[in-house]
């Protein structure tokens, strides 16, 4: 049981650095940006995972019911809205990597790189 | 009985998804990625009778009504990209 | 309890079971089978039959609440868009130049 | 057994995370971005946070993908160069994760009532939320009132990427407005998935409107809402054309609802101030402060969700401008 609980917090240290290792080792830009969002998918595990009570439920009162345990709402509403704003921010990289594109005609980091050299 | 019905159910899910990652085609990462998709429906049906809330089906409902958009925004992929490779026929299929 | 809920009981851990069952066959035939036509044959299995049998078995532990609602709701929109969305795969899939008894495409540029 | 049901999607999870960095098929890696939402959704689910996982749903599901194919069209498949310094790379990498997982031993245990976590506010929101708020939903809560500063700064956030989208993407060149109405648009040729698409439209928006107003008793909220409502134009466009689409929501219209719910959520703020209390504070909008709150969660909650509506929505219509779609 008690490994088991580690285990929730090394899948995040494993995710978090596959999403790094896209980002600083991968030339490409799409799938940096891919990267990016396996990274952030780790910290919303994270904090996620920190949020759970032991025989807790979902913090929503249900009908009725009276002394109930709840998991911690905080960490849920930070990541509720970081997902949404994840997304947001996802697409503003999206449209920068397809302006690239447009003006370089790859989307490979080293190609650009040169061209700029040029 | 609920367990072993979620265990189905997460195993079928490993299943799926080594076919997504075996492909071979994109046809067949495709399949696996629509069939991932009812069986997440059906888990999350399940898990919350599970938990005992039944009032959580709103995430079943969900899935159900949007996972139909992932396959046809890649059947509208693939039609684009075989327009741009023949010119001329685009589109009237 | 009454028989009639012992009844309703083992009715719906049968059909749980059942379902289940049915989706890890599925699940075994979409991995196995050689080629991409019989794999979607496989898994549509999961697409119909086991989604009917497990939330039937559900809705009858549910009983008459707003959840069973919800629940026929999420079956119908389940049977609605599966086999809408393996038809026009497999419809694709024939376009693009795969036959089927055939692993390999007709065209063997690198379509993936 | 549930913590083992958790720790098994984890794993595939992590399994699904290579996959995504080691294919050099872009395309292939989207595919798989679809399945690490599925997997995320459920874990969170498992992790007690119905909130969140329907979140994940309404954006990972439909909108996701379809933003990346529209990049992927727009750009290309595959990544043709491998990775630079990889060793170097991988070496720093394992560093870190090694650091980590030393770390986490000195973490509290999973799932310890007793955490630091739990023994800050939590327990206060968990405790005044029934009589000052009076909602089921606490996270809606959270949200909406005790957090409300942190919400309207995620709406600006949110509200800020989508300009930034329109300024990069804007008024393409790319194509002319003609060459748009006449080309066959949209999946009107494939005629089974057309029909039944069309059935769905109304039960998205319809499912989009109830999670909006529901998300005080329920799972759901404005942000789950605006992305709900936004992917069913989105299919409304995958299958009659983009043309249609913008006939229905014109891009004018969408520019005024990414302003237009910014604004509202901000003169709700402003109305607070300008009735005696501070900024923010809805209890002053009602007879008395609990009905107050029940209309300040209700009004924030609807600009959030026309903003997150006409943001995402803006960023469709830019990608599919210059695209397939």
């Amino acid at each position: 049981m008690e490994l088991l609980g580690l285990y929730y917090y090394w899948i995040f240290a494993i995710l978090l650095m596959t999403g790094f290792y896209a980002v600083i080792a991968k030339l490409n830009l799409i799938k940096k940006l891919l990267g990016l969002s396996l990274f952030q998918a780790a910290v919303f595990l994270l904090y996620i995972t920190m949020g759970k009570v032991d025989g807790g439920t979902a913090p929503i009162f249900a009908d009725g019911a009276t002394e109930q345990l709840f998991s911690n709402p905080l960490p849920q509403v930070l990541i509720l809205t970081a997902i949404v704003v994840g997304i947001s921010t996802t697409a503003l990289g999206l449209g920068i990597v397809v302006r690239i594109k447009e003006e370089y005609g790859s989307i490979e980091e080293h190609e650009i790189l040169e061209t700029d050299r040029q | 009985m609920y367990y072993a019905v979620t265990f189905a159910l997460i195993v079928t899910m490993a299943l799926a998804l080594a076919r997504a990652l075996l492909g071979p085609t994109v046809y067949d990462r495709v399949l696996a990625v629509n069939m991932l998709g009812t069986k997440t429906v059906l888990l999350l049906a399940v898990i919350t009778f599970l938990f005992g809330r039944p009032d959580f089906l709103d995430l079943a409902l969900a899935y159900s009504l949007i996972n139909f958009i992932g396959v046809l925004a890649v059947l509208e992929f693939f039609r684009g990209r075989a327009r741009d490779e023949h010119p001329g026929d685009g589109g009237d299929r | 309890m009454t028989v009639f809920a012992t009844l309703l009981d083992i009715l719906s851990w049968l059909l749980l079971s059942v379902g289940g069952l049915f989706v890890f066959v599925g699940g075994i035939g979409a991995l196995r089978m050689p080629d991409l036509y019989t794999r979607m044959h496989a898994a549509s299995v999961t697409d119909s039959i086991a989604p009917i049998l497990i939330i039937a078995g559900i809705m009858l532990q549910a009983g008459l609440t707003l959840a069973s609602i919800k629940l026929v709701a999420i079956l119908l929109f389940l049977l609605l868009t599966g086999p809408t969305a393996s038809n026009a795969l497999a419809s694709a899939a024939l376009l693009a130049g795969y036959r089927p008894g055939n692993a390999k495409p007709l065209d063997e540029e690198a379509r993936q | 057994m549930i913590v083992v049901f958790g720790v098994f999607l984890l794993t595939l999870l992590l399994i699904t995370a290579f996959a995504i960095v080691r294919t050099p098929n872009l395309f292939v890696a989207v595919m798989l971005t679809g399945i690490f939402s599925l997997l995320l959704a459920s874990n969170f689910f498992l992790l007690d946070a119905a909130d969140v996982a329907l979140t994940e749903a309404a954006v990972g599901a439909g909108i996701s993908t379809v933003l990346f194919l529209g990049a992927l069209a727009l750009t290309a498949e595959r990544e043709t160069a491998p990775s630079s310094n990889r060793l170097i790379a991988l070496l720093a990498v394992s560093v870190m994760v090694v650091a980590i997982i030393y770390a986490t031993f000195d973490k509290p245990r999973f799932a310890d009532p007793d955490a630091p976590v739990h023994r800050h506010v939590a327990p206060w929101y968990l405790e005044k939320t029934p009589d000052a708020i009076d909602i089921p939903n606490v996270v809606t809560a959270v949200l909406g009132s005790f957090r409300g500063y942190d919400t309207l700064g995620e709406v600006f956030v949110v509200y800020t990427a989508g300009i930034g989208v329109l300024f990069l993407l804007g008024k393409s060149t790319a194509r002319r407005q003609e060459d748009l109405d006449d080309a066959p648009r949209g999946l009107r040729h494939y005629l089974i998935p057309r029909v039944v698409g069309r059935m769905l439209i109304p039960f998205i928006l319809l499912f989009g409107l109830y999670v909006q107003f529901h998300g005080d008793y329920g799972p759901g909220g404005g942000f789950q809402a605006g992305a709900l409502i936004a992917a069913s134009i989105i299919l409304y466009a995958l299958l009659e054309g983009e043309n249609r689409a913008l006939r229905v929501l014109p891009r004018g219209l969408l520019t005024g609802l990414i302003a237009g719910g910014a604004l509202l959520y901000g003169a709700v703020g402003v109305a607070g101030m300008l009735l005696g209390g501070k900024f923010l504070d809805y209890s002053l909008l009602a007879d008395n402060p609990v009905s107050g709150q029940h209309v300040g969660i209700l009004l924030i909650e609807a600009g959030v969700g026309i903003t997150v509506t006409g943001v995402l929505l803006s960023i469709f219509h830019a990608f599919a401008a210059r695209g397939r779609f």
